[in-house]
């Protein structure tokens, strides 16, 4: 599964992408971003609030419970704010 | 229907004369050009990031949306990123249409839609150091409003 | 604010440059380009007449409305006379504010207002011979809808 | 007073424009419209359906009440249909 950060959220994790294999519970967004909270103080602290967080799933807005699979391109990003 | 993001800026006047170009059925463009503005105190340049391939992707569809709501005889969405500065040129979203108030709608649809769906973000320079900047409330009512059509 | 009664064409990317230059507190330009349509069967000119003088005070006015509703920071309306064949632009209006708000309402009101105030009469060459074309209700409802806010 | 036609008030008329001297009865415009029609068959018809003759005096709109002086510039015309 690949993972992509933007803006506050890439500089707050540090990362702007990734590839991980999360683990066999982790089968919605919601369930992703509870992992994701538990791999360290970075990542703990950009993903302190999921309500701002909004998640892309192949590129199409998605909601917490929208299901995962392995070859998932996920991105976790703040409320947009261009134009 | 025309989507592109670039870093590069636009000749306003040739992008809307290309947009007519050839179909005389067409009565009225509207467009919307977004500027960087200058915030507070002094000049401030900014640095838009956005998500390569969804941008797009979005752009698209919120473009086709348009074009399923209003009969648009032709549409486009330019979106810059990189680093601007005040009075640089962010946006251009034009519609054409043979007659005005569907221009005028549905570039207006566009820009609101835009603010909230493309991922963009703006990273401002301030003089305490880089600041990303927040999403507003207004540009979610904004949006809102289309939904209640 | 700024009015033009022009014969000849004008440059958009000139004329929308020209009005944010040196404002870098506007953040957005709507603007509106009015086009002779094709009409019915086969390419169709027109002539436009207008009373000059009359014309000129009537467009500074509605311009002056304009701004005294909204908060612009800069604005223009530019109108051709004279023979005009189909795709040839007509009139440009547009409005620069802080926000897009303001910019889309205030051009869209201009637009509609200048419909049916300002004194320019259309003149149609059609197979069976020249037509003055006739006044539409959808421009009176469309100019009403500024009079209920 | 200085009268103005245009469009399709102008073709009929025949004329765009005319210096004229009404009679002292013509006090507004709705009695200078009345006056005109009596000038002949090419006014009486123009001006055969006067609620779809708009004014101007001075370059103002007015309604058919507006008072009228000697010097000023009165404009007959069809509903505008410009932009």
């Amino acid at each position: 599964m690949k993972l992509l950060y933007f803006a506050w959220l890439r500089t707050k994790i540090g990362v702007s992408q990734e590839d991980v294999a999360p683990p066999a519970e982790v089968r919605d967004v919601a369930s992703l971003i509870g992992w994701l909270q538990t791999r360290g103080p970075n990542f703990a602290d950009a993903l302190k609030n999921p309500s701002v967080v909004r998640v892309a799933v192949n590129q199409e807005y998605v909601r917490p419970g929208h299901p995962l699979a392995a070859g998932d391109e996920v991105a976790l990003f703040p409320p947009v704010t261009g134009g | 229907m025309a989507i592109r993001v670039q870093a590069d800026d636009f000749d306003i006047g040739a992008e809307l004369a290309a947009l007519t170009e050839g179909d005389a059925s067409i009565g009225g463009v509207t467009s919307f050009i977004g500027l960087v503005r200058e915030m507070g105190s002094g000049p401030s340049a900014m640095t838009l990031e956005h998500y390569p391939g969804m941008t797009e992707r979005q752009l698209a569809e919120i473009e086709a949306e348009a074009n399923r709501r209003w009969p648009l005889q032709a549409s486009l969405i330019i979106h810059r990123y990189g680093r601007l500065e005040p009075g640089d040129r962010i946006v251009l979203v034009a519609t054409a249409s043979k007659h005005r108030e569907a221009a005028f709608e549905s570039c207006h649809f566009l820009i609101d839609w835009l603010k909230t769906r493309a991922p963009f973000w703006k990273l401002e320079e301030t003089a305490e150091g880089s600041q990303w900047v927040e999403a507003k409330d207004s540009d979610d009512a904004a949006a809102d409003k289309w939904q209640q059509r």
